[in-house]
């Protein structure tokens, strides 16, 4: 018995000449998880895609029984996920910290500069109106205004609770929404909420003439982009070549890529298209 | 009265049920539709309240044609008694009686006590009053159906084989309670069932119809026994028509009855053999009701009841000829016991008697 | 379950009361209008016999819509238009109502060509109108499976209201998509518990109006017509 | 609808709609399987009628989420198995089918099974060669059901991450995009219907004895 | 032989149904069990084959006890026949008739060649073969009931109310064919009915039952008119039971039967005239069948069809007194007509003549 979602069900090994690529539910770590496949397939590695298998409390138990081998993750989320009570913020502290919080059979290779992290962002009038620049500045309105993010914020330290306590922000209310998806969006662009949860790399932010507020007080822990690979898989071409993607990819191609997955082209196209670019493929 | 004038009811695949009827039940009458299944009876019944409309012709209630009438208000001058009675599942046995008055706008109250009335009257217990219909036997069912057809007291009642969920047994004792209740009431009637037995029990007048709707015969049951309109009716009639017609032959005194001896339970051998005519004796009872034959031959000691033979039937003296001829025929001393209304003996009758009597009336012959 | 017995989610905004009420909202607002559109038509072609065929298939067709895809769909035309929690609400409704439609629809018709023929005709022949022996006669006698095609409706919906949550609204489905997102499973079950009670409560309750409401003529028919029936339940969808 | 993404997804919709099928048509297969022996004991004993079913009501107000979450717990599985999902709607039919198919056998008139018994047949046999195939018609009803709401179940497992027609309600919601959720949605109602008609046509084929009257 | 001895049935709510019976159906006899409704018909014969099993007491077939026999293989030596048929609705007609040949092991194409003809036998045409029951009428499938239960050709059979679910006309005409058919089989039979007249039409012997499950009367049916053991019996047998027992006397050369004058329709009024005796004179055909009777004073101009009157029932010379004293009694000239068993005319009786005959037959006695 116990807890599914934090089920430690040791599994046997996948064949070990073929490697598992899963990814998320959202469209920017299945690009990522397609840019590592591909990127692998160009070395001759056998890969079997498994792309949008859910969300974290999924996707962990995934990797460590073994249904998945490999996956893009984010440092600071996932160190979250792992141990919610971090301090941890800066990219740093962030990687030290989760090589050793990670479970045992799993790895982290290095971790790209590119990131894409929670930011509290607000429509230009929002900002315009309160003069708004970094989250500090919400702390005579706060009371006026609804905080929209995903569920997780309301007990979470990098959320209502951090908000309040490192910032002393007290919204009216939180609207629990999604994790920087469509409802988080549209919830913010329609008025319900006038604060919202929005992932940094999100090409509506700049679509829609929205105001990422500046995290001052460095609330928010670093998102850099990391492959997480059941270790056994991880076969010095694997790490090389994931390697390689790491170091190629930054905030501003994750944030151009976005832009060309939300007009609805092939997720496959634009990672080769990037692969080819960084001569990596 | 009802009357049809040549109506014609074709239904819209074309099966003509019901072909040119004419046809007339007096008021106070009870008038029969009999014949084979789907020769249109129920077809004709239900064109009287225009749940059907006939395709042609005309039906007079009272001499006014129906067809001008508002078809609901029509109905609610008319009982209506169908089949399965057609009770109100939700409703309980007085309500279900009670439709009618507070349909007609009568007070629940005032309704309710008009049903328990008419539920007496047609045999039904009082503490029935509360129940719904599936707590009553298909037999019990059938009277609340008469009941309810009855609570607005209409001056014409429609009745579609009421009493053909039965047993038969339940459905005489039925029959003979409506037939009752008829004489009390005196409505006009059409009633439908294809049991000529029915028809013949209950029937003032008899329409015989055949298959193809046209009506066949149309006669008092008697008339239809002793002049059948063609092998048709013949046929459907039965083949016991000539026993059957003397049901409708009242003795009368047509008969001379003979005394006969009796003895009484307890007698000795020799006072039954003295009093004996030929090898049996009629035993009574204290107050000259029969109670069987006993042959004095065959009693050792004293008559006892086992010395009985029941196979005799009596006749009353107001009875029928089928009765008294039954009487004699069934007797095993050939002589036919008839009794007065209150069952004392009277004297007994000779099949040959009886027979004479019979042959001495002229067979009944209707112009046509 | 330890979830459940801790005061603080007993209180506040998110406090489970608040969230059964929410629940409740949605669940009868959604049961009432699927009452209005589907009662009445399951009458008129019960009564006149006409759509038999269509309602059929549009039943069974109901039952196929997947209600995440819908609700999904629902959501990104409908809440543009809305600058308020509308935008959700709405969409959740139309669902739920869609969901519910098909019980009480087939139910409705059924129960009314269930009514025996010979009663209708009796009061016809007794010279009821048309819209008395509606009243008078089907509709009550129809009573028991129209009520019990209400039931199954409201226990979909009662277990299908937990996709509200899903798409930022309240009610007991707050604790199973918080719970996973909050990675919190004690949570999780609380909410599917909570979800089985109301339900099982809700089905009572309604065996009891029914038991208060129906004719004692017709309970001993409802046994067997109840299970004859089409209200075979759906399970919840999300 | 966006003719053109459809034809470039085309190879990934097929393979969703394989899964798809899979995943409602096995438990559908497992669950009257399951439900045959149930549904008959609840048919046989008067006692057990009313707790079976019971207990199958009870199941159903049991979010499915919560069921696939739930199951591994019980089965032991990878959380991402398929087999959860096999297993909760398997669960589901059971419950539904248990009370069709005593029912079913309910439906058996009297009569009929009397006279299987006079006639010498024993109870195993009247049961297969007279109750089973003489209640086909209500068992296949209540399939029809089945198959129609466990292809709508079978999406919800999208939020679990595993592939079948579902997975294009998410995507499509994640990148606001209709072609793929209006695509999902009508292959749902299309798979509903087509397995529907299937069962159809398979009642029909085992019952060429019953009237032909309008079904409903 | 099946024999009951001391046999008991109480169910478990109380209701002793069947009490103390002692029964014996002889080998090739048709025994009947009659008896007001709830008198433990059903249970008597149901403990046969052990669809009930009895509370105490033993049913012996052929002198063995069923008790220690393997149910299945009883019954598979029993055919049984229930009220409605009790048909496979998902086989066809000649898949239902083939049932117990194929459970006995026979191959379904030779179970079928021996169904088609056992389905020739009960009177349904080969086309039904394909047929499913809800494509037949009640008595259509009450035949297949019956053809049914015979295609094991088993030497005994159990038959409850086989023909109750139809109509009487049908109903008649289903005995008729079964009494034909057990004369050329002659299984032992038990039947249960409620119906006296099936009871006494068919029964070689009846048993006659009463409310509590215990029995009232075990005799022949004429026996049962003539003497009835009490007064239940005399009642549950009926009024007409004078009449009905002469149904059990054969004509047989004991009335003499007087030539008759006949005229051919097409007749001169003055030719018939000349013919007539009495008022009435028997018009014929050209082969000598009696057609009616015509009342010469009423023909003008030549005999018609339309001129007779068709009320008599006719009688053969090789019937039962019943037919011949309502051949008599029917008729309008009162003359009875009797023919020959190719329905040629031999001549006239008068019911004086038959009761005279009847009269002078001693009335029969069963020593008790
Ligand atoms: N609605 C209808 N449409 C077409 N034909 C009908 C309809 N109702 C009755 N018939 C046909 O009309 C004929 C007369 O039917 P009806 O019901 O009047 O017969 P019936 O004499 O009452 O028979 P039964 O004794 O069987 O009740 C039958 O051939 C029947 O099949
Ligand atoms: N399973 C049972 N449990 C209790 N009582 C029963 C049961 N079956 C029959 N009885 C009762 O036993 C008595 C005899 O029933 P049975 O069916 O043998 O009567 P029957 O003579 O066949 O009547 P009918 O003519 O109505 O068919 C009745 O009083 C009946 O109510
Ligand atoms: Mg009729
Ligand atoms: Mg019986």
């Amino acid at each position: 018995g116990g807890d599914p979602m934090s089920s430690s069900n040791t599994q046997t090994a996948a064949s070990s000449d073929s490697i598992i690529v899963g990814s998320a539910d959202f469209p920017e770590s299945q690009l990522i998880a397609k840019i590592y496949a591909e990127a692998l397939k160009s070395k001759g590695v056998q890969v079997t895609e498994k792309p949008s298998i859910g969300s974290r409390e999924v996707t962990i138990p995934a990797l460590k029984d073994g249904s998945i081998d490999l996956m893009p993750e984010y440092g600071g989320a996932l160190l979250q996920y792992l141990d919610s009570a971090t301090k941890a913020v800066s990219s740093d502290d962030v990687a030290k910290e989760l090589a050793t919080k990670i479970p045992s059979g799993l790895t982290m290779l290095t971790a790209s500069e590119a990131e894409d992290k929670d930011v509290l962002a607000v429509k230009k009038e929002t900002a315009d109106q309160h003069n708004l620049k970094s989250i500090s500045d919400l702390q005579p309105v706060a009371k006026e205004l609804v905080l929209g993010g995903p569920p997780e914020w309301k007990t979470r330290l990098n959320g209502v609770a951090g908000l309040k306590s490192v910032y002393g922000l007290e919204f009216k209310e939180f609207s629990a929404l999604d994790a920087g998806g469509p409802l988080t969006l549209n919830a913010l662009l329609s008025g319900q909420v006038q604060v919202a949860d929005i992932f940094s790399t999100d090409p509506a932010l700049a679509a829609n003439n929205l105001v990422a507020l500046e995290d001052d007080k460095n609330l928010f822990l670093s998102e850099n982009i990391v492959p997480v690979i059941n270790e056994k898989k991880s076969t010095a071409t694997v790490k090389e070549v994931l390697n390689k993607v790491s170091a190629a990819l930054t905030t501003e191609d994750l944030i151009e890529m976005n832009g060309r997955v939300a007009k609805f082209e092939d997720i496959g196209e634009i990672a080769k298209d990037w692969l080819k670019s960084k001569n990596l493929a | 009265m009802i009357k049809f004038e040549n109506v014609t009811k074709a239904y819209p695949d074309g099966t003509v049920a019901v072909d040119g009827l004419y046809l007339e039940a007096p008021t106070g009458k009870l008038t029969i539709l009999v014949g084979p299944s789907g020769c249109g009876k129920t077809t004709s019944l239900r064109m009287i309240n225009r749940l059907i409309e006939p395709t042609s012709g005309t039906i007079y209630l009272d001499d006014q044609p129906t067809s001008g009438m508002d078809a609901a208000l029509l109905r609610r001058r008319i009982g209506y008694v169908i089949q399965h009675a057609g009770l109100f599942p939700h409703r309980t046995i007085v309500d279900n009686v009670a439709t009618m008055p507070v349909l007609l706008g009568e007070s629940r109250q005032k309704a309710r006590m008009t049903a328990l009335e008419l539920m007496e009257r047609v045999g039904l217990p009082a503490n029935f009053a509360k129940r719904y219909p599936w707590q009553l036997s298909g037999g019990q069912q059938q009277r609340v159906g008469v009941a309810r057809a009855l609570a607005s007291d209409p001056a014409f009642m429609l009745m579609d084989e009421p009493f053909s969920a039965v047993d038969p047994v339940v459905r005489a004792q039925l029959q003979d309670e409506f037939l009752r209740l008829q004489r009390e009431i005196g409505k006009t009637i059409i009633m439908v069932t294809h049991d000529i037995d029915e028809a013949l029990k209950l029937g003032d007048q008899v329409a015989v119809m055949r298959v193809g709707g046209k009506l066949a015969q149309m006669a008092t049951p008697s008339e239809l026994l002793t002049s059948p309109a063609d092998a048709f009716v013949a046929d459907f009639v039965g083949r016991d028509r000539g026993y059957r017609s003397l049901g409708f032959t009242n003795v009368a005194g047509t008969v001379a009855v003979s005394e006969e001896a009796v003895v009484q339970l307890g007698a000795s051998a020799a006072e039954a053999q003295a009093r004996a005519s030929g090898a049996w004796v009629l035993v009574v009872d204290g107050g000259r009701k029969p109670l069987g034959w006993a042959q004095p031959e065959l009693i050792g000691g004293e008559l006892k009841r086992e010395h009985l033979n029941l196979s005799g039937t009596s006749a009353t003296s107001t009875g029928t000829m089928r009765q008294l001829l039954d009487a004699a025929l069934s007797s095993p001393s050939r002589r036919g016991v008839v009794v007065n209304d209150s069952g004392e003996l009277i004297g007994t009758v000779t099949a040959s008697d009886i027979v004479k009597a019979i042959e001495a009336e002229p067979h009944l012959e209707t112009a046509r | 379950m330890n979830y459940l017995f801790d005061p603080a989610h007993w209180t506040g905004a998110d406090g489970i009361p608040n969230l059964i009420g929410e629940h409740l909202v949605y669940s009868l607002i959604a049961l009432a209008i699927a009452a209005v559109i589907a009662v009445p038509l399951g009458i008129y072609i019960g009564v006149t016999g006409k759509g038999v065929f269509m309602i059929a298939g549009l039943a069974n067709a109901l039952r196929a819509l997947p209600s995440v895809g819908l609700l999904i769909l629902l959501v990104l035309l409908i809440s543009p238009a809305f600058p308020s929690k509308m935008g959700y609400i709405l969409p959740s409704l139309i669902v739920l109502v869609l969901l519910a439609v098909p019980p009480i629809l087939t139910n409705t018709y059924a129960g009314i060509r269930a009514v025996d023929a010979a009663a209708v005709d009796a009061a016809k022949g007794m010279g009821f109108r048309t819209m008395k022996i509606l009243t008078d006669v089907q509709l009550p006698c129809s009573l028991p499976l129209m009520l019990s095609g209400v039931r199954s409706a409201l226990l979909q919906i009662i277990s299908t209201a937990t996709i509200a949550a899903y798409i930022s609204l309240g009610g007991l489905g707050r604790l199973l998509i918080d719970g996973k997102a909050q990675n919190d499973y004690s949570q999780m079950v609380a909410g599917a518990v909570l979800v089985a009670l109301l339900a099982l409560f809700f089905d009572q309750l309604l065996a009891f109006i029914t038991r208060r409401v129906v004719s004692p003529g017709l309970t001993r028919l409802t046994v067997k017509s109840a299970a004859a029936a089409d209200t075979v339940k759906i399970p919840a969808t999300v | 609808m966006n003719i053109e993404w459809l034809s470039r997804q085309f190879d990934n919709i097929v393979f969703l709609l394989g899964w798809h099928v899979l995943l409602a048509v096995t438990p559908l297969v497992l669950g009257l399987l399951i439900a045959l022996p149930l549904g008959w004991w609840a048919h046989r004993s008067r006692r057990i009628y009313p707790l079976l079913v019971g207990i199958a009501g009870l199941l159903y107000t049991v979010p499915s989420l919560a069921l696939f979450v739930l199951l591994p717990l019980v089965l032991g599985t990878k959380i991402l198995d398929p087999l959860n999902i096999v297993g909760a709607l398997t669960i589901y039919t059971v419950a539904l089918l248990v009370r069709v198919v005593a029912d079913a056998l309910d439906s058996v008139p009297e009569d009929t099974v009397q006279a299987a018994k006079a006639m010498g047949y024993r109870a195993y046999q009247s049961l297969l060669k007279v109750e089973l195939p003489v209640g086909v018609p209500v068992i296949s009803a209540g399939l029809r059901v089945a198959a129609v709401s466990n292809v709508s179940l079978v999406s919800v497992a999208a939020l679990l991450g595993i592939p079948q027609l579902g997975s294009l309600f998410t995507q499509g919601f994640q990148l606001r995009f209709f072609t793929p959720i209006i695509a999902g949605i009508i292959l749902c109602v299309v798979l509903a219907m087509i397995l529907d008609g299937l069962i159809i046509l398979l009642n029909r084929w085992l019952t060429p004895w019953t009237p032909k009257v309008v079904a409903s």
